[in-house]
């Protein structure tokens, strides 16, 4: 593995074959059958890719950096200003783009055979949003982390309104319009830096923000840092705007809310972590983000536990838990950061579950509000297990992998001298256990009597031969993508040293080292 | 500054292109227009041109440049051209 | 003293007009009018980066004949400046072409462009 | 004035908020007023003699292209996303009865009020304005232009056009057309990275122009042919005070093209959806 690589194969491919998949998509338009094929064979080329490919660097375009003496380099590793688009593939990006590209798999197989209509330009949306997420976590420039934050924003309005519902639509509209607010601040931030440093290169900016005095400039960095964080807070659908965030969330299909939440999860800990790295030397600065973090967690557990539709709590769930990853990059320490980036792979990958098997209950037919189904753990026991399971993990209990992290994250706490937020930590794992208690019992455990399944037992034959011989309408593939994500997880729980060997390598590098992508 | 130099493929490119993608947006023109129209569309074409003067660093006669003040836009004729022709081809009526 | 120069001006002119974009997003209740303010909003950061790149006796990044070669890359204007108002253009035309579009949408539903009752909240 | 939401306690937070940002961005540009920093943009300018006089496109399409192309893809998004929310491709579960979407109808343009001597003079408008935007996208490497701006002309063209003709539109791109050239542009875009990915390992590198083989720590030489066909087609004489240079923009031009399939098909197909709205049958029987 030669670190130093500046022309990494597998980068390109990254962001070439989900456009190239995505133009395909879109211009079959309704042809089914072709679209799923070649989808699903382009999501295994990526997961594929993303497990074999080594670490290294890719300067797009292939144009050197200049060294302060004025003479071009191709070496990584000399102090040079780069001249192009830097991106950056190492062992957290590796680890992320791999769960990501697992998704995208299950993604694409759930929303091709689930769907019907037109389903190109919908997988063809789906797959841009994994390449701007992956765009998001390998780039060390700003100017195109702005791009590609734009471009997720916009893939987010089209994924959440492509039901044509009207809550959908007005979810999306909201969010656009306050994702148009946030990038035109993302973009004065942008403006700020570049007008500061010149370089819109990440580590080129950090190492002359260090090296020079800009004492006089000061008020420009707090500036640029109010508005970072403001986009920051809009892409995870942090504190103060959570219920844009988890109308979002609720009102798209759930195998979308996968992908969606996959995405801001990526963008929370790449801008988390530039913003460590750029204005970690402010005062103030992991004070706001510490507090955004808290307040997130607090608001989005406790909007969770009100809320009476699976649909809806895991909404909420899905941003109280954002904010125990923004929890631990905010604490800056390394042990911190790890358990943050951990939690963060750890997140994804139980609220897949979780989602996945709300999924699976909207394949009972009556939505999946407690009010209207209930009784699927006749029907479906796997599922029923595998709904626990996902709860389980959520909510921190060994030997599941939310436990696993949710430690690292508490002793960081304790370590940092805070232990408020230690007992925050504990009681978003409680109030998540709680908060999922409530549609488990009723849409799985208890027996089903509401008024539609009555009025069917009463009034047509057929409901109630479906009553008596249980059948589950839930496909096998379905349980085969919850074995493998269940097996992730107990693997994690088990062994966190697998995925801790990914990230524990970034959060050395952006606590010590800085400038370092 | 008269000079000529031997002709450089970046000034014929240009005008070759230009007819290339008006024969493409041509086929999609949807007109009944009488011919007199088609007169005064390529008229207004060589006034514009000449107004929009020839690229800078065209130097040979192909690439519309006569002499310093008097030059044609020679890849706004010939895409205008294409346009017509595209739409002579393949248009609709 | 703070000199009145071009740049100082254009800056001025563009935190206005940030300032109006962003009171426009909020306080306005008509959606349309909202995305008039969006993109008053976007001219206003389109304003402050090209005002960015400007300097006292900069020339325009194009090579004209006769020019310089070895003083033109110091004369010539920051070049980040106009380059990334081209992609702030870009990114308005979309975010508002897809603002328009769910706002039409949302009117042939409900018929008002209010954002107060388009937007209520109203979840079951 | 619509200023209900002012008055509440919302309201003043709201507006002492706004009242923060506007002090912090004017502070923040006074201070930056006269102090910006140069950083490494000089650089850029340094080569321009050797590869095209528009050092702002040689900026966007070659030393950040690839920028460039995710910015292309926005626009695409833009267009795909606008297009569905009106229609084209929404998706309904299997199992579950949704909401219907609300059906789009067309806008009842009103051609008759149209002067006639007006419309007599727009046909040739819109044919020039044409053939103007592709004029913009052929000379972007020698002067301010580019596909975008391209884009943008032909689809104010077809707006023209569409405003004074409603249905007998002059310029009349069908739907299929449309989206098959934005596609197309896009994809031409993305894949005209490919050579110089497949000789160096770098994407996007510009194999016709080839500024960096000779340097110490490239990877590859470029082979001949790829400098005659990339290259060459686009090679210009630039006398400037130092020398002549026969410089070429080398797969700029043809970005350019791409960028200018993929912002007419965005564009045009995002006006003629808001006009005409989208209905399935159409496109089939098309």
């Amino acid at each position: 593995m030669s670190a130093v690589a500046t022309n990494l194969w597998t980068i390109p491919l990254f962001v070439i074959i989900p456009i190239i998949t995505a133009i395909l998509l879109n211009l079959l338009y309704n042809k089914s059958r072709t679209i799923k094929v070649i989808a699903i064979a382009s999501s295994i080329v990526l997961f594929v890719l993303a497990l074999i490919s080594p670490y290294g660097f890719q300067w797009f375009t292939g144009q050197p950096g200049v060294t302060p003496g004025g003479t071009y380099t191709f070496d990584a590793s000399i102090f040079s200003y780069r001249l192009s688009l830097e991106y950056y593939f190492g062992g957290l990006q590796q680890i992320l783009i791999t769960i990501m590209s697992l998704l995208l798999v299950f993604v694409v197989f759930l929303s091709a055979s689930s769907l019907r209509k037109n389903i190109g330009p919908y997988i063809a949306l789906i797959f841009l949003l994994f390449m701007s997420s992956a765009i998001i976590i390998m780039v060390n420039d700003f100017y195109h982390l702005w791009i590609g934050v734009e471009m997720g924003s916009l893939l987010l309005a089209g994924v959440v309104a492509a039901s044509g519902e009207s809550i959908s639509q007005k979810a999306a509209l909201k969010y656009t319009f306050f994702s148009a607010l946030s990038g035109a601040g993302m973009a004065i931030a942008l403006a700020m830096i570049l007008g500061v440093t010149g370089y819109s290169n990440i580590t080129n900016a950090i190492q002359y923000i260090m090296s020079d005095n800009l004492s006089s400039l000061s008020g420009v960095l707090y500036i640029a840092f109010g508005f970072f964080v403001l986009s920051w807070i809009y892409a995870g659908g942090l504190a103060p705007i959570h219920p844009l965030k988890s109308d979002v969330y609720g009102s798209a299909f759930p195998h979308a809310t996968v992908m969606l939440q996959t995405q801001s999860k990526l963008m929370i800990v790449a801008m988390g972590l530039i913003i460590l790295r750029l204005f970690g030397t402010l005062p103030f600065a992991r004070e706001v983000m510490l507090s955004v973090s808290v307040l997130t967690m607090i608001m989005g557990v406790t909007m969770a536990l009100i809320q009476t539709d699976l649909r809806w709590t895991l909404a909420y769930l899905v941003v109280a838990h954002s904010g125990l990853v923004t929890l631990g990059i905010s604490l800056g320490t390394v042990q911190g950061i790890t358990g943050g980036l951990f939690q963060a792979v750890n997140d994804i990958v139980y609220m897949s579950v979780l989602l996945i098997c709300c999924e699976a209950v909207m394949y009972f037919g009556k939505g999946t509000s407690i009010k209207t189904v209930g009784g699927i753990a006749k029907r479906a026991p796997w599922l029923a297990l595998a709904v626990v399971i996902g709860a389980f993990a959520a909510s921190g209990v060994p030997p599941f992998n939310g436990f696993q992290s949710e430690i690292i994250l508490i002793q960081a706490s304790l370590s940092s001298g805070l232990p408020e937020v230690a007992a925050i930590v504990l009681m978003v794992s409680v109030t998540t256990f709680i908060a999922l208690f409530k549609p488990i019992y009723n849409i799985f455990l208890k027996p089903d009597n509401s008024p539609i399944a009555m009025e069917g037992d009463a009034g047509a034959g057929i409901a109630t031969m479906a009553m008596v011989q249980p059948t589950s309408p839930v496909p096998k593939s379905i349980y085969l993508f919850l074995a493998i994500l269940i097996a992730i997880i107990i693997v994690l729980g088990v062994y966190p040293q697998l995925a801790l060997g990914f990230v524990q390598d970034t959060a050395i590098k952006v606590v010590y080292f800085p400038w370092v992508p | 500054m008269v000079m000529l130099f031997p002709m450089m493929g970046g000034e014929i490119t240009p005008i070759v292109v230009g007819f290339a993608i008006g024969f493409l947006f041509g086929t999609q023109v949807y007109s009944n227009v009488s011919r007199r129209t088609v007169v005064m569309i390529i008229c207004l074409c060589i006034v514009g041109a000449s107004l929009f003067q020839a690229p800078v660093f065209t130097w040979s006669l192909i690439g519309g440049y006569i002499t310093d003040g008097l030059s044609f836009a020679a890849p706004f004729i010939s895409a205008t051209i294409g346009i017509l022709l595209g739409w002579a081809v393949r248009g609709g009526k | 003293m703070i000199e009145l120069t071009l740049q100082f001006l254009s800056f001025m002119a563009s935190a206005l007009l940030i300032l109006i974009g962003i009171a426009g997003m909020l306080f306005l209740d008509n959606l349309i009018k909202k995305i008039i303010a969006f993109t008053l909003l976007s001219d206003g950061v389109n304003l402050a980066l090209v005002s960015l790149g400007y300097f006292e006796g900069g020339v325009v990044a194009i090579l004209t004949p006769g020019t310089s070669v070895a003083e033109f890359p110091q004369n010539a204007v920051l070049i980040f400046g106009p380059g990334i108002v081209l992609t702030n253009i870009v990114i308005g035309v979309s975010t508002t072409a897809v603002l328009v579009a769910l706002t039409m949408v949302l009117y042939k539903r409900y018929g008002t462009l209010k954002a107060s009752k388009v937007l209520k909240g109203e979840r079951k | 004035m619509e200023m209900k939401e002012l008055r509440g306690s919302r309201g003043v937070l709201a507006a002492v908020a706004l009242l923060i940002i506007f002090i912090g961005v004017t502070v923040a540009f006074v201070q930056l007023n006269g102090n910006v920093a140069r950083g490494i943009s000089p650089e850029y300018n340094r080569l321009a003699h050797l590869q095209q006089p528009n050092s702002l496109s040689a900026w966007v399409y070659d030393w950040r292209g690839f920028d460039t192309l995710i910015e292309t893809g926005v626009i695409y998004v833009g267009a795909v996303v606008s297009v569905l929310v009106i229609g084209r491709g929404l998706v309904r579960m299997k199992q579950v009865e949704g909401e219907e979407p609300v059906p789009q109808t067309s806008l009842d343009l009103k051609i008759g009020s149209v002067n006639a001597i007006l419309k007599y003079f727009i046909f040739p408008l819109v044919i020039l304005l044409a053939a103007y935007g592709i004029l913009i996208v052929t000379g972007a490497a020698t002067s301010g232009g580019g596909g975008f701006q391209c884009g943008v002309v032909v689809a104010s063209a077809y707006l023209i056009g569409a405003v004074f003709f409603g249905k007998k539109n002059p310029l009349n791109f069908r739907r299929k057309f449309l989206i098959a050239i934005g596609s197309f542009g896009w994809a031409l875009y993305a894949l005209l990275g490919l050579p110089g990915y497949l000789v160096t390992g770098y994407w996007q590198y510009n194999v016709g122009t080839d500024l960096w083989s000779s340097i110490a720590g490239f990877p590859a030489q470029i082979p001949s042919i790829l400098h005659t066909i990339f290259g060459d087609p686009y090679r210009l004489a630039l006398v400037l005070k130092g020398g002549t240079f026969y410089s070429t923009a080398g797969i700029v031009p043809l970005i350019n093209i791409g960028e200018a399939f993929n912002v007419i098909g965005a564009i045009c197909l995002i006006f003629l959806v808001f006009i005409y709205g989208w209905s399935d049958t159409e496109e089939a029987k098309a």
